[in-house]
């Protein structure tokens, strides 16, 4: 039950929320965070309390709850926790915490609605991380966008309205493709077992002709590539960053993005090893091409928030790069980089927020020369911008590196490639530095240092941020066996190896 | 009684039928619209007796019966359509009741 | 007193929390930042004793502390390891280090950055502590990385020039494409030898890899692209004359003598992988050689009294990779030490100068300062002498080795030593060329002196016993390396390294002090001022660069701001509106064209239907 | 007639009375309020009548010309239930204009109702040619009053007076071709009722006559006329837009409803799909339907015309489970099971968004409340209201959580059991398109006052009767979307037979 209360608190939160907004009783910011942060202890709590794994499948799961919901199709209200998940789900209420202290200013009408947003975005994504009926996780997958919706469409900035349309299209209309994939695998599990079911467990093992699994896939891979998102599918995310409040773009890069790549090592491979074997070659260009080509586009932007969100598809690559290596190494890269994306980029989201807060725009060419008068603001930046850069010793080093690593087993050449990525990170990162903090101040009045939630805020990042950095092997340990599916098959490509 | 053939009133019906469709395709006033639309149904009571005929049944006419029901019902009430489009346009031609489009 | 091992980076990465986190003075941040580096130094000193006191065989000590990423095979483990070779980087990096932190003090006396300056000094003097501490390539890479982050803060310093930013990115970018490169070799050694331990690696290459075979070929020119990043060697060079953008102590600490050497000890370090590439040993060699002959005449011809250090800076790392590519790992180090002696007392001579002349640093707008800055002018003079390899000063000791072993080397030996010869005659000119215009001739600046005080002064009065009597030092690196059988030297050979130097000092002397006029008389010549020109430009590696990659990549990044895969996207929105409209046409709120789309359809569908 | 007849017989003969009595209470008593409670109690009855008449059992035939069947029972009681909330939601709409000069008891609205669905649930009952032309004709004349009801009035509504001539034109010529479509069968065949028709195809195989294929042909030309499939469609945002908005919400859910439910009848019991023809044009037909509608409605700013759009688009998403009956892969009764949820949120969906519509508009305006524009930031002003109309959105674009999810998920578990990969293609494309319109109507009920004022016109309070009413469609959309089972099991059990 732990996990349905996981759910339901948030949910139940966001209409609190809501309600004491309209009753003007509390403010609905404190609702929001002690819900999240109700949520964030009742997680630790058990993950320090919990019983002996249950194993299903080969697979350890730390709680399972296993309800009949529309019986007619073989649809079960399935939650599960793993190592992975409960790492996912660490991740959310975390940045969800962040997500309102970033936001506690700059919100200031329509609170209740706000809040509501983010908190039932936390629910469905919640619900993304736990749900092991295939049916159920694509009814959290869609569910998750409405509220993202109106956070970015209501209170969003002067463009809103065509990045909420832009974001809400790209990923509903390959949500429907993976819809269609789900069904058909049900249906063809269905044809050589007799059985109807969307359970993850009994889908695990289906039997499907080569042709068929790689066309069931291909539905999967592109509706999480495009929520990853990856090259060519990316181009929502930058409108989506640009217009979306401060909360949103937290959320968005911390934690939606997160869903994709969740996506990929949950569902998409294990569920098709061979096609996903056979695809991986395209699938590592992919990621390769995404992380140099939109290291690019980011040096390109001269809006912030622009700039962090191509970064953002950049260290996604890393990700894709990761899971489709196909071997352990890489993906606990990829698992790695998300947490340590989730941190870096939200961190610097939040920045973004604060500083267009203070001084109205995102146009760095209308800003320099912060540094004399925000030092600690520029120093937390510095340091989210290093960590960004893939610094050793900082959480997304330990990403990339294992990444890298791994992929360099399964094809040089895409790694040598996706190396040129370490190339281009710095390019990009320190501009960012470089125009907002550094050179002249063009901005009359000096702008104001962080304040002290501002603060709070970024040492708690920056204390996991190191943490992971210096300390990642407890959380890998973690992670461990969910990846067991991962690695199915080692796939060499021969044309990238030296000759002996 | 020598018997028609049944394809000889079908055509003829087909053909009644095709006259009055044609006739509200290019008619712009709109009193021989709903005349033209009259011509169709008799077409189709035309099709019913002579299947009737052919058969020996009675639901033919029956089927009729209900075509003429039907016809003087849709006159009454584009009748009173007219009326209402005449006093508040001066005119009957169906021109008039173009504005909603897109 | 070797289990405090982990104390020594530890302290001066404690300094830099201190600095970051607590709002101190610019008395305490001074305490702080140079009292943990001078802590570090006597922690280094006790161990560095303690360690030569073992029997030369058990002069090695790895502490583990915890396992730091661990997944499959793979395992990187947060240890140390002490030897010889890194017991000598230690004690340079903090003896120096202390040094030039305490000359900071003045140095940076008036400066509003005070406590971040320090606080960026310490975070380099650890990271370069875990650089050569690092039991394994990753902890190596962490240092190397570590450091290279602190050049990048300390070059843009003065962060309201964006001149000092460009430099500072510039630096940062360039050395990390060795760095990629340099990460990529690392991917390859444990794909094949599935460790990254450095004592492990280099057992596993001896045993799996042929000489000369293509793996450990490659293995190593991607670690050889590493070092060249860091240590500013072609093609890898443009970034450094640029990194002076900082203040000047920085150029002494991180620019001359610490960090650019991590190449070198990169690449020392791994000796045993390189000495399986022979064809990448005289690669080493080559562009050793090559960087130092270039990069001699360079500095001939600028003006920046820093520049000039800077490109001289080079030109004495080439010298030690030429050293590495001919097998002289020794050499090499002990070149690197008396370097980081006399190269950073230079600078830090040359900042006392540039802090009496108010921040003024073309070498033609100085004139007759050994009268007024005579501190300055025998520290300059002393390193000066050093750099040249006057014979009794360290520079002669460790440049000669390097030279003979060119010489002896019978891989084109003759070649390399040549170069080195020239570089020599180049070191002698460019160097004198500096002092003679600088502290010779009339005096046209305005000087005060009173800003150099006794933090300023007594660490370039250590600076310049060292740069003596650090010839006479004699690197236990025995163990460390394997030993070069002793190479016969001609005379001839001899007697032209040893006059080498004096040539150049010569001609400096006739040229720059003599007849003034001679100098001028050669530039203003076509042929003469076009070669000046790209003297000057570096041999318009920057130049090439800019048109080949910055350029492109620009132009790629301004067309393709709205990024090209977008306009896909708009262009099927676009697509859909006008199909909207073109069948929106169609409503057109006709009754009769709506009866006709019915008759239409009925038509079709019968016709259809019969014909079927 | 025996008793058990008569029982079966019973709605229909109470929604029948219904009629007369409401007639002679807008005769005797014209008070909207008497009027509009009679009418709403005469559905209530007649659909209370419905449970006993279900212990009928399955599938009595009463006379060749009327099956009374669970499936019959099921849709009138759907039917009623529709019927039912749009006479509730007529009140209000006709109550605003009180008080007026212009002030009219719109009694005849109310007859016209029962009428109309009492056409309706013969529709749903018949197996025989003749029942389906009376049900066919009593609905859509109805309809054409219902349409124009609005045209007397003086100062305005030319729009409902063009709606009802080109309703009452167009619909009319579509009837004349069903009928002749009729007619043609039955001088082929001798039949008239569906199950004997499907017999004598089975024995000769395909069609072949020509006037057989002919009367075929047209039958289907009629019947996609009132579904509005493409080109068949092109009356369907003019009236949606002219029409009251209440008669509108009747044609897009009880007429399109009941026709549609007769066509499945139609193709089961008479076994029309495994005509080759009919296959393959009603695939074409399918998918310039999907396409066209979404692609219409693209741009749009009248949400009446939205709509109507979006109903061909959505009566294209249904033709795919007809076409995959014709496959085989199915057993019918999934395809039935399909169709019944499909209706059934597509008729929540659709009365609650042309119900907020209406809870919006005033019938003696020149127009209704229809623009996008005039749902300029209605969330902030009427929260509830702007609520349930994005949960009705919602459920249209097929988003979790309501009704109009399952249903889509229906859909497409049919297209992908009958491997029917084009069509189900055509599906997410179109679906992909429709998420535009719909969005962009949310999108700008949020739009916020603080920056941009605020266009849309306040509302009045919204009375108990619209407010109770609405609320439980957006409950019921939302149990169906979050637990459909039981409502599965009840449209399980009522297949035809």
């Amino acid at each position: 039950m732990i996990l349905a209360w996981l759910l339901l608190i948030p949910f139940i939160g966001g209409l609190v929320a809501w309600l004491a907004d309209r009753k003007k009783l509390v403010d609905p910011a404190l609702v929001t965070l002690a819900t999240l942060l109700l949520d964030l202890l009742i997680v630790i709590g058990f993950y320090f309390t919990r019983d002996a794994p249950i194993e299903i499948s080969g697979q350890q799961w730390m709680a399972v709850l296993e309800l009949a919901w529309i019986p007619r199709f073989g649809i079960g209200f399935v939650l599960a926790l793993d190592g992975l998940g409960l790492l996912m789900v660490l991740l959310t209420l975390f940045l969800g915490v962040v997500a309102v202290l970033s936001s506690w200013q700059e919100i200031n009408h329509r609170k209740g609605f706000f809040y509501f947003n983010i908190l039932w975005t936390m629910s469905g994504v919640i619900g993304v991380f736990t749900s092991l009926d295939l049916f159920l996780f694509f009814f959290f997958w869609e569910v998750m966008l409405i509220p993202m919706y109106f956070i970015i469409g209501v209170f969003g900035h002067e463009n809103r309205i065509y990045a909420a349309i832009k974001f809400f299209i790209f990923t509903q209309a390959s949500g429907l493709l993976m819809l269609l994939a789900i069904i058909a695998l049900v249906y063809f599990h269905h044809q050589s077992s007799g059985v109807v079911t969307f359970n993850y467990f009994e889908l695990l093992g289906a039997e499907l002709s080569a042709s068929v699994a790689y066309w069931l896939m291909l539905g999967f891979f592109i509706a999480f590539i495009t929520k990853l998102p990856g090259v060519p599918l990316h181009t929502w995310l930058p409108d989506a960053h640009t217009q979306a409040p401060t909360a949103g773009s937290v959320i968005l890069a911390g934690v939606l993005l997160k869903t994709g790549a969740y996506g990929l090592i949950r569902f998409a491979v294990p569920l098709f090893p061979e096609a996903s074997a056979e695809f991986a070659p395209v699938a590592m260009s992919l990621g390769a091409v995404s992380i140099i080509y939109a290291a690019a586009m980011a040096f390109a932007q001269t809006d912030i928030k622009r700039l962090i969100a191509y970064t953002s598809v950049s260290h996604m690559g890393f990700v894709l790069l990761g899971v489709y290596a196909g071997n352990e190494t890489a993906a606990r890269g990829a698992v790695m980089t998300m947490l340590a994306h989730g941190m870096t980029s939200a961190a610097l989201f939040a920045f973004a927020g604060a500083i267009g807060q203070r001084i109205h725009t995102r146009d760095m060419r209308q800003m320099g020369g912060f540094w004399r008068s925000a030092p600690r603001m520029g120093a937390i930046v510095l340091f989210f911008s290093v960590a960004a850069l893939g610094m050793p010793g900082l959480a997304n080093f330990v990403g990339e590196f294992l990444v890298l690593l791994g992929a360099f087993k399964a094809n040089m050449l895409l790694t040598c490639i996706a190396a040129i990525g370490l190339i281009l990170a710095p390019v990009y990162s320190l501009i960012v530095i470089q125009r907002i903090f550094h050179g002249k101040r063009l901005v009359e009045k000096p702008i104001p240092d962080v304040t002290t939630r501002e603060t709070v805020m970024m040492l708690m990042m920056i204390v996991v941020t190191v943490g992971l950095g210096v300390f990642p092997q407890p959380v890998m340990e973690l992670m461990a066996s969910s990846l067991d599916l991962l690695p199915v098959v080692a796939f060499n490509d021969e044309a990238g190896m030296v000759s002996q | 009684m020598i018997a028609i053939p049944v394809e000889h009133c079908l055509l003829l019906s087909v053909m009644l039928f095709c006259l009055g469709l044609l006739g509200v395709l290019v008619r712009r006033n709109i009193i021989f619209v709903l005349m033209s639309m009259e011509i169709m149904l008799n077409a189709i009571g035309l099709a019913f007796v002579s299947g009737g005929a052919r058969w020996g049944q009675a639901d033919g006419q029956v089927m009729f019966l209900l075509v003429i029901t039907l016809a003087a019902a849709e006159v009454a009430i584009g009748l009173a359509l007219v009326l209402q489009l005449y006093q508040r346009y001066r005119t009957l031609d169906i021109e008039t009741i173009s504005k909603m489009k897109g | 007193m070797l289990e405090f091992l982990w104390l020594v980076p530890l302290l001066p990465l404690l300094g830099f929390l201190l600095l970051v986190l607590l709002p101190l003075t610019k008395r305490a941040a001074a305490i702080v930042g140079v009292g943990s580096v001078g802590a570090a130094a006597l922690l280094t000193l006790l161990i560095v004793v303690e360690l030569f006191g073992l029997s030369s065989d058990a002069q090695v000590f790895r502490q583990i502390y915890w396992t730091w990423m661990q997944a499959e095979n793979f395992t990187a483990q947060f240890a140390f390891y002490l030897d010889p070779l890194a017991a000598v980087m230690m004690a340079i990096i903090t003896g120096v280090g202390f040094l030039i932190h305490l000359y900071s003090v003045g140095y940076m006396d008036e400066d509003p950055g005070f406590a971040r300056f320090f606080a960026y000094m310490n975070l380099f003097i650890a990271a370069m502590l875990v650089l050569v501490l690092g039991d394994n390539l990753v902890v190596l890479y962490l240092g190397w990385e570590g450091v290279g982050l602190c050049s990048y803060l300390l070059i843009g310093f003065w962060y309201d020039s964006h001149a000092n930013g460009y430099a500072a990115r510039k630096a940062f970018v360039v050395t990390r494409v060795g760095d990629a490169l340099m990460a990529l070799g690392m991917f390859l050694l444990f794909l094949h030898l599935d460790t990254l331990d450095i004592q492990q690696l280099m057992a596993n290459a001896n045993d799996q890899w042929q000489t000369g075979s293509s793996l450990p070929t490659i293995a190593a020119a991607l670690l050889l692209g590493g070092a060249l990043g860091k240590s500013a060697q072609i093609p890898l060079q443009t970034w450094l004359p640029d990194a002076m953008a900082g203040p000047t102590p920085i150029s002494a600490l991180i620019h001359a003598a610490t960090m650019v050497t991590a190449g070198v000890y990169l690449i020392a370090r791994t000796h045993e992988l390189f000495l399986l590439a022979p064809d990448i040993m005289f690669l080493v060699a080559l562009i050793g050689a090559t960087t130092l002959f270039i990069s001699g005449f360079t500095a001939l011809v600028q003006t920046d009294i820093k520049r000039i250090l800077a490109f001289s800076t080079i030109s004495q790392l080439g010298y030690m990779f030429l050293a590495l590519g001919v097998g002289a790992w020794s050499a090499a180090i002990f070149h690197l030490m008396t370097h980081a002696f006399f190269k950073a007392l230079l600078f830090l001579a040359a900042g006392a100068v540039i802090l009496c002349v108010h921040h003024e640093q073309d070498i033609f707008k100085m004139g007759g300062l050994r009268k007024r800055l005579p501190v300055s002018f025998w520290s300059f003079m002393i390193g000066g002498l050093a750099l040249v390899a006057v014979p009794l000063t360290s520079g002669y000791y460790s440049k000669h080795e390097i030279l003979f072993a060119a010489a002896g080397n019978e891989n084109s030996g003759q070649l390399l030593w040549l170069l080195g010869v020239l570089g020599a005659v180049m070191t002698g000119l460019y160097t004198f060329r500096l002092i003679f215009t600088v502290f010779f001739g009339e005096e046209n600046t305005r000087v005060h002196e009173s800003t150099v005080g006794l933090v300023v002064k007594l660490p370039l009065v250590v600076l310049c016993l060292l740069s003596i009597v650090g010839g006479w030092f004699v690197l236990p690196l025995d163990h460390v390396f394997p030993a070069s059988e002793e190479q016969a030297i001609s005379g001839i050979t001899s007697l032209v390294t040893d006059v080498a130097p004096f040539v150049g000092i010569f001609i400096a002397y006739l040229v720059f002090h003599q007849n003034k006029a001679l100098a001028d008389a050669v530039v203003a010549h076509t042929p003469g001022r076009l070669l000046q020109r790209f003297w000057f430009s570096g041999w318009g590696f920057d130049w090439l660069y800019q048109k080949i990659l910055v350029n492109p990549f620009m132009l790629f990044v301004r067309i393709n701001k709205n990024d090209i895969v977008d306009s896909f996207y708009r262009l099927a929105a676009w697509l859909m509106r006008l199909i909207h409209r073109l069948f929106g046409l169609t409503q057109t709120g006709r009754m009769q064209w709506y009866v006709g789309s019915i008759a239409l359809g009925v038509v079709l569908i019968v016709g259809a239907g019969i014909f079927s | 007639m025996t008793a058990e007849q008569l029982q079966a017989l019973l709605p229909i003969i109470m929604m029948a009375s219904t009629s007369v009595i409401v007639m002679l209470v807008v005769a005797f008593i014209p008070r909207h309020s008497v009027i509009s409670s009679v009418t709403v109690l005469g559905f209530i009855l007649t659909f209370a009548s419905l449970s006993w008449t279900g212990e009928v059992g399955q599938g009595l035939q009463v006379t060749p010309l009327i099956v009374v069947d669970r499936f019959a029972l099921f849709y009138s009681a759907l039917l009623l239930l529709a019927s039912l909330v749009i006479t509730l939601l007529s009140f209000n709409y006709f109550t605003k204009g009180s008080g007026s000069e212009n002030q009219v008891e719109p009694g005849e609205f109310y007859i016209l109702l029962t009428t109309a669905t009492l056409g309706a649930m013969v529709l749903v009952s018949s197996n025989h040619f003749a029942s389906l032309f009376v049900g066919m004709e009593l609905l859509g004349i109805s309809l054409y009053v219902l349409v124009a009801y609005l045209s007397h009035y003086r100062q305005g509504r030319q729009g409902s007076l063009e709606a009802g001539l080109k309703y009452l034109v167009l619909s009319g010529v579509a009837s004349a071709i069903l009928l002749f479509g009729i007619a043609l069968l039955y001088a082929e065949f001798g039949v008239l009722g569906f199950g004997q028709l499907g017999a004598l195809w089975s024995n000769i195989g395909a069609l072949n006559g020509i006037y057989a294929m002919a009367g075929l042909g047209l039958l289907l030309a009629g019947i996609c006329f009132k579904l509005s499939l493409i080109p068949f469609h092109m009356w369907t945002p003019d009236v949606y837009e002219g029409a009251p908005v209440m008669a509108t919400a009747y044609i897009a859910t009880i007429s399109k409803g009941a026709v549609f439910v007769l066509f499945l009848r139609f193709f089961m019991v008479s076994g029309a799909f495994m005509q080759e023809m009919a296959n393959n044009l009603l695939i074409l037909i399918a998918i310039a339907s999907m396409l066209g509608g979404n692609l219409l409605a693209l741009m749009q700013s009248n949400v009446s015309r939205i709509l109507a759009y979006s109903s061909i688009a959505h009566m294209g998403y249904l033709l795919v489970v007809l076409l995959v009956a014709n496959t085989g892969n199915v057993p019918v009764s999934t395809i039935s099971e399909s169709v019944g949820f499909y209706l059934v949120a597509y008729i929540i969906t659709t009365l609650g968004a042309f119900g907020v519509m209406a809870v919006r508009s005033n019938m003696l305006d020149t127009r209704d409340t229809d623009q996008v524009a005039d749902y300029k930031g209605l969330f902030w002003h009427s929260p509830w209201l702007a609520s349930v109309l994005t949960g009705m959105l919602l459920s249209l674009a097929g988003m979790p959580l309501t009704a109009g999810f399952i249903a889509k998920f229906y859909i497409i578990t049919m297209g992908v059991e009958g491997l029917k990969w084009l069509l189900v293609s055509t599906l997410i494309i179109g679906s992909a398109i429709g998420l535009y319109y719909y969005i962009r109507i949310i999108i700008v009920m949020f739009m916020r006052h603080d920056e941009e004022p605020i266009t849309g016109k306040r509302d009045r309070a919204v009375s108990t009767i619209d407010g109770l009413v609405l609320a439980a469609l957006a409950g019921v959309l939302i149990w169906l979307g979050v637990y459909p089972g039981p409502m599965i099991g009840v449209i399980q059990a009522a297949f035809p037979g």
